[in-house]
């Protein structure tokens, strides 16, 4: 069987590239084909990544506290390219300063992310998440 | 990249342009500036500041912060300077002005203000300009420094050192490596040289400002001989172009004799390198950052990690310390909890400050060997340059001579692999192309392989992995557990 | 008091006595009480738990902790050991239980219940009797001590060893000088030698429960050889009773090398001494109390004192670690607060773990003094005693040859002074009767004349208050400001 | 003039003996004759002692956390003895924990105290406001 793809990086101005490696690490020990475009990633640029690569999911991560201004619109940007279906997970410190989980996930929630995660989570519980949330999708 | 001071004429040149790369550039008047500065008094100077510590063996404690709107940074530096008892005061400047992106800054802090939070990671200075920065600084009683993290600062030192401050940290490769992705170091490098002589500029007209290249760069178990080279090729840099007053910095590793041997070892070799160069009227100082990898969420835990920092940096000797929060974890501390790391600091310099120096065989030896590494790295990096430190620099991290590990930027080797050893010394697991002469790579190797041994497996990139977290999860050395 | 084991008849006889004192002493079955200690597993045993520490070089943590009602009291506990990741148990007794004012704990019990809320400072255990000291211990996963502060605990260790804990401490001396004001020494010393006798009994009975006299004393400016020559004559007074695990203790005094000294001689004379007496199986362990003396008030603060105890205790090799709260100047800790501190101090005690004791020309140097010191104390002690270890204690305090300061106790001289010297060492300002000989005094003067001069003035009564408040201000040597 | 007798001690069970040295000191430094009881006096001893020694004020300690039991009926005890007029303080570590202090102040004024400090107060406040108190009475 083929592997699924996901597209993996650092959305915004944000240069936070140690959870990247360890993401990219995990996600290729647990069968999947990686595409990591690294820090510093647009939207853009992940939209591009998906459609070249027939991703199934998108890890997008956010640690210097811009994930909000970074991540607006960015549900709107893979529906209008028809990806409604591709998995849309953030995870990281998506917010600036230390603050309730709640509101944060319902805010990216309402930008069109399937899954939020707050700072510090294991990379495992997304893994997991992943395959879960795929084998839904059938 | 230019290897001499740079010629006046040629800075005023460049200067026009510089200026107009956002509105606020043209609230800048260099010679009103210079008279700005001078009026500044000693105790709110950076420079005279860390010399009166240094000579009286005192420990420096300085918090990082930075928000979105003028009213409420000063307020936040307000608090942690009466509250946390600061000794000097940083302004963390915000993601977007670090990657001259003042339209999106704009767009943050009009949201800031929209939505009564700040949504910036930092202070805007760019967009709020000199007369800003001025107001800042005039209402605190301490010496302010800019802290950022961009790679093109001109623009940003321009504005800020006619706004008042008297420090200046970065530097061409230190605000590269960690913080950019696409940028080259010929280009970095040489806006740099543009900000040191700028700075070299304001020594020239009496006023001394202080520099700092940014010591931890990654902060993810960066040995010290890294952190090292690049901190003595960026003074040199700095110092080529007019700098006088440079601090040095390191990132706590968390072993003690390593962490105390690489405070030692910096300044020796800054002396040497500076003396080399003909810079011997530079003043050094040393700047020791706590732990600046990934900290625990637990707040108590965290606390525990900021003293650990806090004692090393006394018991190392250094001029000033950095410190952290226990929101670290989480993000961008609330002024209560980033007051609270300071407090907790200050409790431990002060209770720290008297007593003597630590001695010890093991700290001679690391010395050595972090004096050693050091020098296999400089030597290689100036012979293939030819003494041009431009040059070196460029071809040194092109042929990874150097190389930071885990840095984003695409002109870093990303080949050399740290590790900790049994005792939790931070040694390489894989060299890359790092100068080091097989004696040198043996003891790495023989550091590893006795935690291997005791660790019951093979060294590899899983130890890397489990040194990442194990700060956070509260261990120093990643054991499999 | 007697210089010998007590005889078994003897002891029996006393027991009756003993166990009338209250309602609760009935419960006691002593053989009953013997199978239910042999069925506690290894893992929950004081002593095994201590061996396997001291074997692998670690530190392990425990708190103080005890509230009024047992429910409350195993929940707090439960909170100590999984939330706060505590290596050891207390459990703290309240100090009317401590007076043996069991009416006056029985009101605290009742107006607790009726107000929902602790209103005594610890456990009356005695009152509780034996069926809940087990529930207590059975539902916690870690071994278990009893802490308290009772000049005649006989009762209490009747009811807490049948109860299932496993450790005792306490002592004639280190639980009358600091704890009591009227009691005679004679007194004392006869109830715990009844205490050490019943432990002694059970040891014979192939149970080993460990005791540990009290180190930190009055937890203010005390001397190391103060506190070791304590720690070493309760030691032989429970030795002499059969008592075959100690654990001797030390608070901490804030300077790095004196306080690594201390713990480091406190061992070495502990062997040399049990050795001199013939008690060569008696398996010696130390305990390190973070900071006993005032507390800062902000948190932020106390968390800097934890942590740098906790970094003391690993650093001197100190086989566990007493553990402070963030709320130490205020009151008895919430549940929450206590586990902080256990989790400050676990993050420190895990990240030095594996790192290399430190060496020092002047650790030996202070390991000479204080080695000096104490044996000057013991051996005019022991001498004037004529090795009748009681009847040296009493004369000992009589003659002010051992003097604590700052102790509640009328049979204490109270004549000798501590003060800090220039580098945070506490020294004698007044040696009161102390048999220091000429040199060791001189030594004293010369430290405490430094530090005078670089304060320029007097030394004085005021340096004394000046350090009382030192650490609770921020500072250790309370220098004039 | 003569000097003004303040008697002073630390109250119940309570051997906290450090605080008690101080406040002597502080005392007669700042001009008072001081009758210090020193540690675990009574209610009954502290009373004894104002009317042996005719001292108009009571420095009551306590540190150990069973101050709200130990000062029960303190004032009444004074009331009964004719003494309303000697003023009674109290300070130290008052009741068990942390807690706000506004409630224990109450307490402790309900019972008959006059002025109530709390944890780690400057003994010169206490000295400060004795002057006043002393002063107001004439
Ligand atoms: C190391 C570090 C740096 C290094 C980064 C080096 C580099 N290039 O990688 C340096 C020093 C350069 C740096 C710079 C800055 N940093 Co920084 N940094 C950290 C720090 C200490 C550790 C980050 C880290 O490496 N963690 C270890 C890795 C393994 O964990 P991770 O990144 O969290 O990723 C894991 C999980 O979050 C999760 N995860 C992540 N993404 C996703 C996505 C999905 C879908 C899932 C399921 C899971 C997941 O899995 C990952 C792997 O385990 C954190 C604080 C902390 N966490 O302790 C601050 C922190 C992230 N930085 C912060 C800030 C503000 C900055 C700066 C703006 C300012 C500054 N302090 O200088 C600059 C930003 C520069 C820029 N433009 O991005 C803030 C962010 C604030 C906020 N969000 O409110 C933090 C939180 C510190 C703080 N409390 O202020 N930083
Ligand atoms: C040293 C100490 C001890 C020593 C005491 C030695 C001795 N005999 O003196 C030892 C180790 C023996 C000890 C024992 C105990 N202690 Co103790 N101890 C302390 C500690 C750390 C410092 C006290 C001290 O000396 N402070 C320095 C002096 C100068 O300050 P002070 O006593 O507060 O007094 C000043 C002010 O409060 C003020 N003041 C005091 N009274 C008054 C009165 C008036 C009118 C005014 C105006 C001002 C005033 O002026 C004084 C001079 O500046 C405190 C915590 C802290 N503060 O950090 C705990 C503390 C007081 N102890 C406490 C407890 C519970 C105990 C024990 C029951 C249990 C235990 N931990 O072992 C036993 C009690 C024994 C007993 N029966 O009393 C608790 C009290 C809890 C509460 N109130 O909720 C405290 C607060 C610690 C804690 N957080 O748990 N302790």
């Amino acid at each position: 069987m083929e592997k699924t793809t996901v597209v993996i990086g650092v959305i915004g101005a944000d240069v936070h590239a140690v959870g990247n490696r360890i993401i990219d690490y995990a996600l290729t020990q647990a069968g999947f084909n990686v595409v990591n475009l690294g820090v510093m990633v647009s939207q853009k640029e992940f939209v591009d990544a998906v459609i070249e690569t027939n991703a199934k999911a998108i890890f997008v991560s956010s640690l210097y506290g811009h994930g909000e201004l970074d991540c607006r619109g960015m549900g709107d940007l893979l529906k209008e390219a028809g990806l409604e279906k591709v998995l849309l997970y953030a995870g990281g410190n998506l917010v600036v300063g230390k603050t309730d989980f709640e509101p944060v996930e319902e805010a990216f929630k309402a930008m069109g992310f399937d899954r939020v995660y707050p700072p510090g989570t294991d990379i495992n519980q997304g893994i997991a998440d992943l395959k879960a949330d795929l084998a839904a999708l059938g | 990249m230019i290897n001499h001071k740079m010629p006046l004429a040629e800075f005023m040149a460049q200067r026009a342009d510089v200026l107009a790369q956002w509105e606020t550039g043209k609230e800048v008047d260099l010679e009103e500036a210079l008279a700005y500065q001078k009026a500044i008094a000693p105790q709110k100077r950076f420079s005279a500041r860390l010399m009166k510590a240094k000579a009286e063996g005192e420990t420096l404690i300085q918090p990082r912060a930075g928000v979105a709107l003028p009213e409420e940074h000063l307020k936040l530096l307000k608090t942690l300077q009466d509250e946390g008892t600061a000794d000097l005061l940083p302004t963390t400047i915000d993601s977007y002005t670090r990657h001259n992106r003042y339209a999106e800054a704009k767009v943050g802090i009009d949201e800031s203000i929209k939505t009564g939070k700040s949504l910036l990671n930092g202070f805007p200075a760019v967009n709020h300009g000199v007369a800003v920065c001025r107001r800042i600084v005039e209402n605190l009683q301490v010496p302010l420094q800019v802290r950022h993290g961009t790679p093109d600062a001109r623009l940003l030192a321009e504005i800020t050192m006619a706004g008042g401050f008297t420090s200046f940290e970065g530097g061409g490769i230190s605000y590269n490596i960690p913080y950019a992705k696409n940028h080259s170091l010929e280009r970095t490098i040489t806006d740099w040289q543009y900000v040191d002589r700028l700075i070299g500029y304001y020594q020239d007209h009496g006023i001394t400002i202080n520099r700092e290249p940014f010591g931890p760069l990654t902060g993810t178990l960066v040995p010290p001989c890294i952190s090292h080279s690049v901190a003595i090729l960026e003074s040199l840099l700095a110092a080529q172009q007019g700098v006088t007053c440079i601090t040095v910095g390191y990132g706590q590793c968390g072993n003690l004799i390593q962490d105390i041997a690489a405070i030692r070892t910096l300044e020796k070799l800054m002396h040497e390198y500076l003396h080399r160069y003909g810079f011997d009227k530079v003043q050094v100082t040393t700047v020791f950052h706590q732990w600046m990898g990934g900290f625990p969420q637990d707040e108590a835990k965290a606390y525990g990690v900021i003293a650990w920092g806090a004692a090393t940096a006394v018991l190392a000797g250094a001029t000033k310390v950095i410190v952290k929060s226990p929101h670290e974890a989480y993000g961008v501390p609330t002024a209560a909890a980033n007051a609270n790391g300071l407090k907790t600091t200050k409790q431990l310099t002060m209770m720290l400050k008297d007593q003597v120096a630590i001695e010890h065989t093991l700290i001679q030896a690391e010395m050595a060997i972090i004096d050693r590494e050091t020098r296999s790295i400089l030597e290689a990096v100036l012979t293939l340059g030819q003494n041009d430190f431009g040059i070196s620099v460029v071809r040194g991290f092109e042929a990874g001579l150097i190389d930071v590990p885990f840095a984003p930027a695409l002109c870093n080797a990303n080949k050399a692999l740290p590790a900790r050893d049994h005792h939790g010394a931070v040694r390489f697991l894989d060299f890359g192309n790092l100068p080091f002469d097989e004696d040198l790579k043996a003891f790495h190797r023989a550091k590893l392989e006795e935690r291997a041994k005791a660790e019951r497996r093979e060294v590899s990139f899983q130890m890397v992995i489990d040194d990442i977290y194990a700060v956070s999860k509260g261990h120093l050395v990643g054991r499999p557990r």
